[in-house]
């Protein structure tokens, strides 16, 4: 794919910002459109949070559950540590069989985590 | 960059962005219209021929509903909420290849938004900011089905994108590079990758189910258990950008399973094609042409498959949902990794 | 991928330099003034980000890898970080209802 | 060999008594500390009274990268104070026998452990070696004095080892300057220190963190207020340890590791330590007189007599030294028994102040001429040990300045005013409530009390048969000290 | 190189084993590891060997610091006793923590490069940082746990940015070649280096808890369970300052003129801040927070001084003061969960009671306050002698004594409490075997250490 190899410059990634200015000039418009077109009429009930129907109770700010915690706290590890084999992958041949056996030690410890983890009961929804 | 060459792509740009509108607001009409079909009804054809306005009706009634915001939310962030939502979805097709390069007056325009070389990175970055607009806004509104709608989206989204980012990674070794332009084209003619792949794209498959909500994975909606889920208390075109930001993502996840398994906008005997056309220029262009609607082919097509597995299959339940994600898809996806190597090490050392 | 380094260097090295340095201060203040443990934190991340875009910007203009290797080293120590500090966090959080560490005055400092 | 044998006899001793439970450790002890005083009367007959070096020395590497080693030896001045260590402890625990301490086993051990200390200090003759030692008979002693003492003893205590491990971290510094201005790989050899030529600006300082080490220990006049109420709090016997020898390594560290290794700045400060000396021997009697607490009293005393020893000792002259090493033997003699009869009287009375003792004389015929004998010790009266070496220090001083000499007299005519004043109130006069039923010395006691007095005469009388031993080292010392 | 491989997989393994039913095997499991680490890395003694592309020497300095770590975690490790009674659910994890912050702490000893020392460091603190809250419901422990977490991660950070700008200047992470490259310029330095050496120095200096970057340490200390902050107070300080030391004498040995000041009034900061801290507590955990201060500022006498002696009398001065240090901390933690209570007041009648745990508790106090006849004595006699191989420093010596004489004075309060204050109505305290064991070990060495000082302060 040598055709596709050019000298990079910083105005190459200038489409990225058309396309960002793109999507954001849709997103403003639509809301802008959105406030200006719709009627506005407040009252108290339609302003409260709608649970149901059931009158609701407190704030919605309270604690949640811990495994929700978890399952982010874990993520960002392992989204780490699968990020470091995205560089690996690609070179994958260049590294061949040394570089195989090495992420395989990398993975094992990763593993070993993981099932750590799953015997913790952390992953337990039930 | 030339200034042509800018405004060529500027073009292009704004093209695709409004295809990606015009599908995902046309996805809303075909979902309804497939759903008719599997449940053996009409759907709509109240509006235009076959109610083919039905989808244009319902973004102007929502332009036109009060732009509500509860009293106990959180104003800025209840706005932001959907503007995240759907700004993150529009950036989210900037590096899909959907053709190769077309000639135009002399200048090569490829038909991407923008090619680099961390393509996959871009999409798996930008796809997983989306995370926030579900987050801020089920958070900012206040409402407790919204806020354990959100986490629910939050959590799943991130369990399935591990698996996703794994599976992910026996394409890359095969192709060696992480420029989706390039994994397009290495899968020249009908040399697919799904040929390799198959586990992998089924990994993948599901969890671009899972990413985008979808049933069998729509908990953080269900309408059942949460109202409407994270945009319970949303209305008028703050609701329609969560819809609207859902049907571009499942547009962009079957762009992206096109790209990365089913050889993009490549299509058996390409080659044959562009020989028979003695024009070069002609050739590329009518290969690439052709190729585009081959492309949008394969993404109607799993856009298609999508719809038919929302009529299809019952929703999990949360904990099945989790337990699939970690313990399922992740030990599979590793094994679908060492397979990978050990095959691609195994032909190396044979041939 | 040989040309990114060329990318980074049309710009000149002290830009980097004086950028990072920037966003490494406001990190720095912001540890140093805000009562917020998650805000704290976050300011904490700041600073390495900042270090990690020096890194990078070095790592090009003297065509050198390692110090791109530092950068992963540096990543995937601040993920392990996030996820204990997040934990220390919500743990914290779970006692006294807040993340305020001035809250947080049963030692004497 | 020998030597080492001394050195660690008791350590092993302690060791074995450790593990003694009940009244068994006492005696255990006790025979422990006569075997050590055997072994260093053996040493003693091995020993060439004619030489003035350091003899039965043994010296292997310690801290070999560091040029330190551990070498130990015995002049004529380390042998004295050997002797006089090994005698002495074998009577201060025989003293205790009447006392029923809790955990006795750990109370002999701990004073056999400070012997191996107070041994060390005598014998080392490696700087850091002799640290060392001096560190380790402190330990002991504090404990000794902090867990069986009176009711102040904690904080009493307490600012004792402060003041004096205060005073020794200062030498420690000084140690290893010195040892760091040997040439070559640094050693600290005690001969290598006496060779060093300094200059005498950092004579000077070096000066003073010797000095300040050894004059809290002393103690000499404005490092002694630890002094009084460490002795009145500790139990008779650390009073014993303290004052009888403890208090000699003091002097001995002046006369080894102060005076050959910095001549220069003794000469330049030695009028000031003879100044501070003296004000110390006049100020202690004064305060002395005014004492009505028997033990304090004689700590008092102490002070004066050491302020004595001290300003002998700086004349830098043999009668001075000579007078000194006598009165270190003559000192811990006399202090040792004054302070056991104290503690016998104590027992009896419950009471220590003088004003309500009284009339003990009637009752206790053996102990009021024990008491006397050793009192008459104290004040110097000729024939006792007291006049030997009070004689020579004050002719030392003389020697130096006539003026010093003088107002350093003034410390026998006090010190008979202060010693006999005691003696009349505690002995004569009416009997009080507390002496009403003073029984006599038990048979115990006065096997405490013969070998002392034995030896307050011995040393009146023939004073030769210790001089003699000393004076090859002494005058080995000055030719040293004036090289 | 082995023992650091051999640690993770014992670390990982333990996890596992965790799972197990009975918690018993745990405690003698990880004694187990912790000696076959300790004969193995004995191995590597006099053959000098470079791993990953130079990224890690094992060299005598690391094997010497490696075998004093694994000791005093060897030695700290039957101290959990408790736990293991107490069958506290997590007691696999402490195991597998102290074991993986103990290879940060190898790491730092033997790192090559400065990548390493980052990584070094970062395993060590995340495993602290987890530990000092591992007391989930205390409060304090919380406090602790966050405060040292957000210090750690904000110091981190500043070494980071030293880092950066050191091999800015220098153009590698490797400290050799740093050294050589501030030979190439003969000494001049950019900006840029000086600044990077000036964070690299306040980053360190935090880890190892060096004024005016102490602050957190009483706080951390106190909230963190007496079990672990024992590990943080020896293994982690040892660890830095070993670490310290080396970067000092292999990386920026050219530029002592530049560092030197700064380095000299940390050092006179640390120690005065840290007696002078330690004479005003009432806790006698606090005390030895700060005790554990003022010795960093003892450690760092010697590092300073950067002559030939200088490793040696760290090694030495870590070992003498971690052994003493465990001990103190062990003691402490049984009267005190006896007790309830950390005061000076909890040792009251110690002596009479428990007069194992007192005795051990005075030999390592004596350690501490560096009185003969313990090997804390050698450990500041090396440090002194040290530092006196230069004369200039004299002062400095002067000032170390007489703070050195206070030292005495916040020890001593614990003996006394011990021996001469009236048991009251304590009762006597149950010490788990291998416990007592230690702590003979512990006084046994001590004392060993303390008349044959040679035994270790020759071998470097």
């Amino acid at each position: 794919m040598e055709s596709t190899v050019e000298q990079y410059v910083p105005s190459d990634y200038l489409p990225i910002i058309i396309q960002f200015a793109a999507a954001l000039g849709f997103v403003i418009f639509a809301l802008v459109a959105t406030h200006l077109l719709g009627p506005k009429r407040k009252s108290e009930v339609k302003g409260a949070a709608w649970e149901s129907g059931i009158e609701s109770v407190g704030d919605a700010r309270t604690p949640i559950s811990y495994k929700y915690f978890m399952t982010a706290i874990l993520f960002v590890l392992f989204d780490v540590e699968i990020i470091f084999m995205y560089p690996w992958a690609v070179n994958f041949r260049e590294f061949g069989v040394d570089g195989f056996l090495q992420m395989f030690v990398f993975m094992g410890m990763l593993l070993a985590g993981f099932f750590y983890v799953i015997k913790k009961g952390i992953l337990k929804w039930e | 960059m030339e200034s042509v060459d800018l405004i060529y792509k500027a073009i292009y740009i704004l093209a695709i962005f409004g295809i990606t509108l015009l599908i995902a607001t046309y996805s809303t009409y075909f979902e309804r219209k497939i759903a008719a079909f599997i449940q053996d009804r009409v759907g709509p054809n109240r509006a235009g021929p076959l109610g083919l306005l039905q989808p244009l009706a319902d973004a102007g009634k929502l332009f036109f509903k009060e732009d509500f915001i509860p009293s106990k939310s959180n104003k800025a962030l209840f706005i932001i909420g959907p503007g995240i939502a759907m700004l993150v979805a529009a950036m989210s097709s900037a590096v899909i290849p959907f053709g190769d390069n077309l000639i135009i007056d002399g200048h090569v325009v490829f038909l991407q938004a923008i090619e680099v070389n961390i393509g996959v990175l871009y999409i798996f970055g930008v796809v997983s900011l989306g995370v926030y607009g579900l987050m801020i806004g089920g958070w900012a509104s206040n409402n407790k089905f919204s806020l354990l709608g959100a986490i629910r989206a939050a959590s799943q989204n991130i369990s399935y994108e591990l698996a996703m980012g794994l599976s992910l990674i026996a394409v890359l070794m095969l192709s060696g590079s992480l420029s989706l332009r390039e994994i397009a084209a290495q899968q020249a003619g009908f040399n697919w990758n799904i040929w390799y792949q198959p586990l992998g794209f089924l990994i993948f498959l599901v969890c671009a189910f899972a990413e985008t909500n979808r049933t069998p994975f729509d908990l953080p909606e269900s309408e059942a258990e949460l109202i409407g889920g994270y945009h319970t208390e949303y209305g008028s075109m703050k609701l329609g950008m969560y819809l609207f930001a859902e049907y571009i993502n499942i547009f962009v996840a079957s762009a992206v399973m096109a790209t990365l398994y089913f050889g993009a906008y490549n299509f058996p005997f390409m080659e044959d094609l562009r020989a028979a056309i003695s024009d070069p220029v002609l050739a590329n262009n009518v290969v690439t042409l052709v190729g585009v609607a081959v492309m949008f082919a394969k993404i109607f097509l799993f856009i298609f498959f999508f719809m038919w597995v929302r009529w299809t299959l019952p929703r999990f339940r949360y904990d099945q949902l989790m337990k699939l994600g970690w313990q399922i898809l992740i030990p599979l996806a590793i094994l679908n990794i060492l397979l990978t190597g050990g095959g691609i090490l195994l032909k190396d050392y044979l041939f | 991928m040989n040309q990114i380094p060329e990318v980074i260097r049309t710009i000149p090295l002290e830009y980097y330099l004086f950028f990072s340095t920037a966003l490494f201060a406001i990190g720095v203040i912001g540890v140093l003034t805000r009562r917020n443990a998650i805000v704290i934190f976050m300011c904490v991340e700041l600073m390495l980000n900042a270090v990690n875009i020096l890194l990078t910007a070095l790592s090009a203009y003297r065509a050198d890898a390692s110090a791109q290797v530092f950068v992963f080293f540096i990543m995937a120590v601040a993920a392990a970080e996030v996820c204990v500090g997040l934990a220390i966090i919500v743990m914290t959080y779970r006692n006294i209802r807040s993340t305020d560490v001035q809250l947080l005055s049963y030692l004497k400092w | 060999m020998i030597t080492a044998l001394l050195l660690f006899w008791p350590a092993l001793a302690a060791l074995l008594v450790l593990f003694i439970k009940g009244t068994g450790a006492k005696k255990v002890a006790f025979v422990a500390a006569l075997v050590e005083f055997a072994l260093s009367l053996f040493a003693l007959s091995g020993f060439d009274a004619q030489n003035g070096n350091t003899q039965m020395a043994l010296s292997f590497p310690w801290i070999e990268s560091a040029g330190i080693n551990f070498s130990i030896g015995m002049d004529g001045i380390s042998v004295l104070m050997v002797l006089l260590t090994t005698f002495l402890i074998p009577l201060i625990i025989l003293s205790s026998f009447k006392h029923e301490y809790k955990n006795p086993n750990v109370f002999y051990a701990l004073i056999l452990f400070m012997q191996t200390g107070l041994i060390g200090v005598f014998v080392a003759m490696d700087a850091f070696l002799f640290y060392f030692f001096w560190e380790v008979a402190l330990i002991p002693v504090y404990f000794i004095a902090a867990i069986w003492g009176g009711t102040d003893r904690i904080k009493v205590t307490f600012k004792f080892f402060l003041y004096t491990i205060f005073g020794s971290l200062f030498m420690l510094a000084a140690f290893v300057y010195l040892y760091l201005q040997t040439p070559g790989t640094h050693t600290s050899d005690v001969n290598a220190f006496y060779q060093l030529t300094l200059s005498a600006e950092s004579q000077s300082w070096i000066f003073w963190f010797l000095f300040i080490a050894f004059a809290i220990k002393m103690p000499v006049f404005p490092f002694h207020t630890w002094q009084p109420d460490t002795y009145t709090e500790a139990p008779t016997q650390a009073t014993m340890l303290l004052s009888g020898i403890m208090l000699k390594m003091g002097i001995y560290g002046v006369i080894r590791w102060l005076l050959p290794v910095v001549p220069m700045g003794v000469s330049q400060w030695d009028e000031v330590v003879l100044v501070l000396s003296i004000i110390g021997i006049v100020y202690a009697s004064i305060i002395a007189i005014r004492q009505r607490d028997l033990k304090r009293l004689i700590a008092y005393s102490s002070i004066a007599h050491v302020g004595l020893i001290a300003a002998g000792i700086f004349t830098l002259n043999e009668q001075g030294l000579q007078g000194g090493v006598i009165q270190m033997l003559s000192h811990g003699i006399n202090v040792v028994g004054l302070f056991f009869i104290i503690d016998i009287i104590f027992s009896r009375t419950n009471t220590r102040e003088i004003t309500s003792l009284g009339g003990i004389t009637q009752n206790a015929k053996a102990l009021s001429i024990f008491f006397m004998i050793l009192l008459l010790g104290s004040v110097a009266l000729p024939l006792t040990n007291g006049f030997v070496g009070e004689f020579l220090l004050l002719s030392g001083v003389f020697q130096y300045n006539a003026w010093f000499g003088a107002v350093a007299g003034l410390t026998i005519i006090l010190g008979a005013v202060y010693m006999l004043r005691m003696f009349q109130g505690v002995m004569f006069g009416t009997k009080s409530e507390q002496t009403e039923a003073f029984t006599d010395l038990t048979l115990n006691e006065m096997a405490v009390l013969i070998p002392l007095v034995i030896m307050v005469f011995w040393i009146g009388l023939f004073p030769n048969t210790f001089l003699s031993i000393s004076e090859p080292a002494v005058m080995n010392l000055l030719t040293i000290i004036n090289r | 190189m082995t023992s650091i491989i051999l640690l993770s997989i014992f670390g990982i393994a333990n996890l596992f084993i965790g799972f197990l039913k009975s918690k018993r095997i745990l405690l003698p499991l990880a004694l187990f590891f912790l000696i076959i680490v300790f004969g193995v890395n004995l191995f590597s003694w006099n053959d000098p060997q470079s791993y990953f592309n130079n990224m890690l020497t094992i060299d005598n300095y690391a094997v010497a610091f490696t075998g004093i770590m694994t000791l005093t975690t060897l030695l700290l490790i039957p101290f959990s006793q408790r736990y293991v009674e107490e069958r506290d659910s997590n007691l696999a994890e402490y195991y597998s923590l102290l074991l993986f912050s103990l290879v940060g702490a190898i790491m730092m000893v033997s790192y090559e490069n400065m990548i390493m020392l980052f990584v070094g460091i970062e395993i060590l603190s995340i495993a602290m940082y987890v530990l000092a809250g591992s007391n989930k419901k205390s409060l304090r422990s919380n406090e602790a746990a966050l405060k040292y977490f957000l210090m750690g991660a904000f110091f981190t950070g500043i070494l980071l940015f030293g880092m950066v700008l050191i091999y800015g200047a220098t153009g590698s992470f490797n400290i050799t070649e740093i050294g050589a490259a501030q030979i190439a310029t003969d000494g001049v330095m950019s900006t840029m280096f000086v600044l990077g050496l000036l964070m690299l120095i306040i980053g360190i200096s935090f880890k190892i808890s060096a004024a005016p970057f102490h602050f957190w340490t009483p706080d951390v200390y106190d909230g963190t369970p007496t079990f672990f902050t024992a590990f943080m107070s020896t293994v982690v300080k040892t660890a830095g300052v070993a670490a310290f030391y080396k970067l000092m004498a292999a990386a920026f040995a050219a530029s002592y003129v530049t560092w030197f000041p700064t380095m000299i009034a940390i050092t006179v900061l640390t120690l005065v801040v840290g007696n002078i801290g330690a004479v005003i507590q009432s806790s006698a955990k606090r005390m030895l927070a700060y005790s554990s201060i003022s010795h960093a500022g003892y450690l760092l006498m010697s590092l300073i001084a950067f002559n030939e002696r200088s490793d040696s009398s760290i090694l030495f001065y870590s070992l003498a003061y971690s052994t003493a240090t465990v001990a103190a901390f062990g003691v402490l933690k049984m009267v005190a969960a006896q007790r309830g209570g950390e005061k000076y007041e909890s040792f009251n009648g110690l002596g009479r009671t428990n007069p194992l745990l007192a005795f051990a508790m005075t030999v390592s106090m004596l350690s501490l306050a560096g009185i003969p006849l313990t090997a804390g004595f050698f450990a500041k006699f090396f440090v002194f002698t040290t530092v006196l191989q230069d004369n200039n420093l004299m002062w400095l010596v002067i000032i170390a004594v007489i703070l050195a004489a206070v030292g005495i004075y916040y020890y001593f309060r614990v003996v006394i409490a011990m021996y001469m204050q009236p048991a009251g109505d304590y009762e006597k305290i149950n010490v788990g075997s291998f416990a007592s064991f230690v702590l003979i070990f512990i006084t046994v060495l001590t004392i060993l250490l303390g008349i044959a000082p040679a035994l270790v302060s020759d071998i470097l």
